[in-house]
């Protein structure tokens, strides 16, 4: 049923000065780069990445009126969740590569856990040292995990892209998962398909129902929410507005 | 026996008769191609606005029941100007794309039926039937006999185009606003837009859910009243129509063509069968004609009506 | 904690909300028993007219999908007569009944209001709304204000009893209707009667399935308008209102109380779940109410318009 | 789903002057003494037991309007039917006796053929000879077949009820099942009752909608629709109205 199921939240985890996690009472079973739409009551309803499965959790970045109000929230407070959307990543390969920028190490995070006997490369892009986020949840399950910073605040000073297309010089992936600003998704697929290298890519665009209906996701033919939010190289080649352009509540076009 | 599915629609030429409803995916002419691509006979645009709409707030589309929806998007849309740029060039394309407009009143409809000409719409639907959004249909009192004559009066003397009016089955006076829209010159008559409106009200917060509190309901279960909104429109007005409402399989679509559509209209039933229930239910007319020897469709229009 | 599920409906004690809707079972008073000892609050005749009544042919009441059923009985019943002989001495009944009446017009609704006199029933409900007997409710324009002001207050002067207006969801002036009925000195409102109406076409005969082709609407998927039309009542009249239509379980009776309804009817509900569907009901509400922390229904009622 | 499924009727038997069987290419399931509605378009609905399972057959008496119009019809026309209905007979017992008065019998043939091992008295009552109905159907599967007519026209010229009452006198039966006219079921139901035998009776009442929320077909708070056709000894003794009265089409009491 497409309606909210309205959950309490149980406990919210800090993880920087403008992101946090919220965790259910309740056990899902999700793809890493579903995305479930949230509800907060009377306000509005926008999509958020499943960040954890059992418990449920969401993480989020205070970027505007929702997620402030979502940040202001404490345990006990109820908020609406309506059923993991989408197509997430889909596990492929022995040695794969995951490349973040700010909070689109969210999805790969939960992705990282999920492998299984898989030699993980991560590269962690983000704004500053304080904007890094799930630096150790990904330790744990990456063989190596490279962090870039646009300030050099801590890692390496530059871009992920950057760190990635160093790494391909001397690695091949079977491989490449990446969530982050469309630029840079753009340009990590860009450089996968220069290196042959299969390329998935967890998109976004503004969303309403959710669940494949009113139309206001797309890009070019394809609904981000039902189709994607992760599309892999085969879906991307054909894209001609990914990187270009996304449209806003309107509808309207806005040119990156 | 070999069948035909195509139809004439108030002079359309349609391969098939199932039209893609207003207000489902039809934001683009990616998405509208997509949709012909999975083989609907024609598509209809989300309805276009002069100015820019954002809409409402999230949610704007809920399910209630297992068999309905209910839907407040409060006509979000770029507006006509990007409207313009977003649908020009359909000299291609391989359906007819209809035009929805929508306006508060007989001058913005006007000015948006004039000024829609540089695109190459196939047809105009003018909507006066939303239940949901101030200041547009129902609730700008569209809904009567005199508002339906002078609206399309108005957009009539702007377009020589198929001109069809999309009427809401909340009102009780139907037959006389059909009517009038038939008087005023509509080629085409497209029943019905969303029932109610309803209301969802989620118990553990005790608050509505629909950011608009209120939505049309859509889905399946609105079916039975599409069919008799149809079935009544058939016998007040000669002019054809596009009937829609919880259509999901072919033998819906079946009953909506006896009750006297001459074509059928999908929005909701994708949720339920993916993009290709259009294939899917002109797969299913298709097998219902042969084994029931017909074999075109207009035999079937409206029969139900016979004694 | 304890929850007390009993309530106060315009000076009837309930020992619980749940009250059986009219033209469902109501036809004697052993059925309207066996009703009362399903665990319903109160029980409601089927409507009762001054003269017997066959009403429409068989099919009377016809499943169209499965959420949704078609009703067009016709308003079967023996008359006043007869039915006075059939409710008599209704003294020990373990629960309210309530004698529902409808007219041609307000004379007729007023003979009928003095003349159950005899009968020991606990409140009056009056029928503005049916929208498939000719004759009758909608189809004799009994949803006008002016038609709910002229009839209850006609019946006003007959009873001192509770009197219930019975509504229909299919009017665009609702809020103006209920106005001029609490005007007219109703205690309470009753809604909704059927949606639509609706029609089902045999694709097969390619004929109408109902004797009298249109029906109203009724079951699960009507609940998104009945709660829409209980919310609406709530803002536009201080009166109660018992609020139905498509109320399966004790979710959907919290979410009609908390849009504004004191009690809550089932009809068409019995079909899905059973004559105990009222005992299951109350067990459902009393679960709800325990786990969130409710002790006593008044507290919920209508909490949805707080903002 | 309540609602007609039109089939076409494949053959026609005629079983009498005035009774037919229409037989349909549908098998079902249904317990003997279970009906459908039977629909025809823009005419009327009403309820006829199941006579035959493999193939669907409905045995029907020309008595009124409907039955008329349906005695009309030829194989190839088409009807609607809406699923079997209600609570049939249930099977009971070694030894088991039949009493039908009518077209009574018709449901009663159909449970005879049901029975595996069972040993069966038919007592099959008519006005006349050319009223027996599916003598030969009984015959393959009883013990005995005992045939009465009003005018002994055939067999005893007796009641139904004589015949049992004869019977009850020399033997025992573990159940007995009986289909008729009311005033005749009522009768059986009382020897049975003196006898301490289990009695099933297969009620009828004006219905409409055929599956219990009407109301229509109320014999005290039972629904013969959806609680009955077939009641038996239990329930039929807490009836007031058995016997008494019936409701016509306005729900008028008429008095037998
Ligand atoms: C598939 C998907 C997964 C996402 N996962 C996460 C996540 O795990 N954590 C997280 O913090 N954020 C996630 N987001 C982004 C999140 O939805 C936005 O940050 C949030 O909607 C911002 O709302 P706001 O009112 O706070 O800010 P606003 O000021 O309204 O918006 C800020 C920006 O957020 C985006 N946005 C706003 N509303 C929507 C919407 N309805 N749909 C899509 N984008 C919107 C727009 O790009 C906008 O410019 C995800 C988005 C998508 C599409
Ligand atoms: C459970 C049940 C099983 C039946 N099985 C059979 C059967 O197998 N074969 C058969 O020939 N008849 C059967 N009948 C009776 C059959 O329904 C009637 O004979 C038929 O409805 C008569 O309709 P008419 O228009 O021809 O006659 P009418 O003149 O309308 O009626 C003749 C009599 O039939 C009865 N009747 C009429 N309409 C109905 C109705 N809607 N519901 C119940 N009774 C009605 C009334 O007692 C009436 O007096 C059954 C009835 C019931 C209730
Ligand atoms: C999400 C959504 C958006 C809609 N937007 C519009 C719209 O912009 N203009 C319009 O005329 N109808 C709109 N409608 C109504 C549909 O075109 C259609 O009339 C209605 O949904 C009934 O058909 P269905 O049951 O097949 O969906 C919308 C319906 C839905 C569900
Ligand atoms: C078979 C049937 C008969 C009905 N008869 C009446 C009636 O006589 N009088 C009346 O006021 N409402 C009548 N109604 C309407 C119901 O009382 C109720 O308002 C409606 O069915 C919606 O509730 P529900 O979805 O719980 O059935 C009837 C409904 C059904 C299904
Ligand atoms: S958000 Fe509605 S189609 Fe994707
Ligand atoms: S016929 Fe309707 S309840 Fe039995």
């Amino acid at each position: 049923m497409e309606t909210p199921e309205v959950l309490e939240i149980k406990s919210v985890v800090n993880e920087s000065k403008d992101v946090k996690t919220f965790f259910f009472d309740k056990k899902i079973k999700a793809e890493p780069g579903q995305f479930l739409m949230v509800w907060i009551p009377r306000l509005d309803e926008k999509p958020f990445a499943v960040s954890f499965e059992k418990p449920l959790g969401i993480t989020f970045k205070k970027v505007g009126s929702f997620t402030e109000q979502l940040f202001k929230m404490k345990s006990g407070d109820k908020i609406g969740i309506r059923d993991p959307y989408g197509n997430g990543f889909k596990l492929k390969g022995k040695k794969v590569c995951l490349v973040s920028g700010g909070r689109g190490v969210i999805p790969l995070a939960f992705l990282a856990e999920k492998f299984k006997k898989v030699k993980i490369t991560a590269i962690v892009g983000a704004k500053t040292k304080n904007d890094l986020l799930f630096l150790n949840r990904l330790k744990k399950h990456c063989s190596k995990v490279i962090v870039t910073t646009d300030d050099g605040s801590f890692g390496e000073k530059k871009f992920p892209t950057d760190a990635l297309k160093d790494l391909l010089k001397k690695e091949k992936f079977d491989c490449v998962y990446t969530c982050g600003p469309e630029i840079m998704m753009k340009k990590v697929f860009e450089l996968c398909e220069n290196h042959k290298i299969e390329c998935q890519a967890s998109l976004e665009r503004y969303m309403k129902c959710g669940f494949g209906l009113c139309g206001q996701c797309c890009i070019d033919d394809v609904r981000i929410c039902k189709d994607g939010p992760v599309l892999n190289s085969n879906q991307l080649r054909k894209l001609t507005e990914f990187g270009v352009f996304e449209r806003e509540k309107s509808g309207k076009k806005v040119y990156f | 026996m070999s069948v035909k599915l195509n139809v004439e629609l108030a002079g359309l030429k349609l391969k098939n008769p199932i039209i893609l409803a207003s207000g489902i995916l039809g934001i683009s002419k990616k998405m509208l191609l997509s949709v012909a691509k999975a083989g609907a006979g024609a598509v209809t645009t989300k309805s276009i606005t002069i100015k820019p709409r954002e809409g409402h707030k999230n949610p704007i589309l809920i399910q209630t029941t297992e068999e309905t929806f209910l839907n407040a998007v409060g006509y979000s849309n770029p507006g006509l100007e990007e409207s313009k740029k977003e649908f020009k060039d359909l000299s291609n394309f391989p359906v007819p794309v209809i035009g929805s407009l929508v306006g508060s009143d007989a001058e913005e409809f006007a000015y948006l039926a004039e000024n829609v000409k540089g695109i190459d719409f196939k047809a105009i639907e003018i909507v006066l039937s939303c239940p949901h959004t101030p200041g547009f249909g129902l609730l700008a009192e569209q809904g009567t006999p005199e508002a339906t004559e002078e609206i399309t009066l108005a957009v009539r003397r702007k377009t020589k185009l198929p001109l069809f009016v999309k009427v809401s089955p909340n009102i009780m006076c139907l037959g006389d606003v059909v009517k009038a829209a038939e008087k005023a010159g509509a080629d085409g008559i497209t029943a019905i837009n969303t029932v109610g409106p309803g209301m969802a009200i989620d118990v553990e917060t005790a608050k509505p859910i629909l950011d608009f509190k209120f939505g049309g309901m859509s889905g399946p279960a609105i079916r039975p009243i599409a069919i008799r909104c149809v079935y009544d429109i058939y016998e007040s007005v000669k002019i054809p129509i596009i009937g829609l409402g919880g259509i999901i399989t072919g033998k819906d679509a079946i009953e909506m063509i006896m009750a006297g559509a001459t074509a059928v209209g999908i929005g909701t039933g994708i949720y339920y069968r993916e993009l290709d229930i259009f294939k899917k239910v002109c797969d299913e007319i298709n097998e219902f004609m042969k084994s029931h020897g017909y074999s075109k469709l207009k035999d079937i229009v409206g029969i139900a009506h016979r004694d």
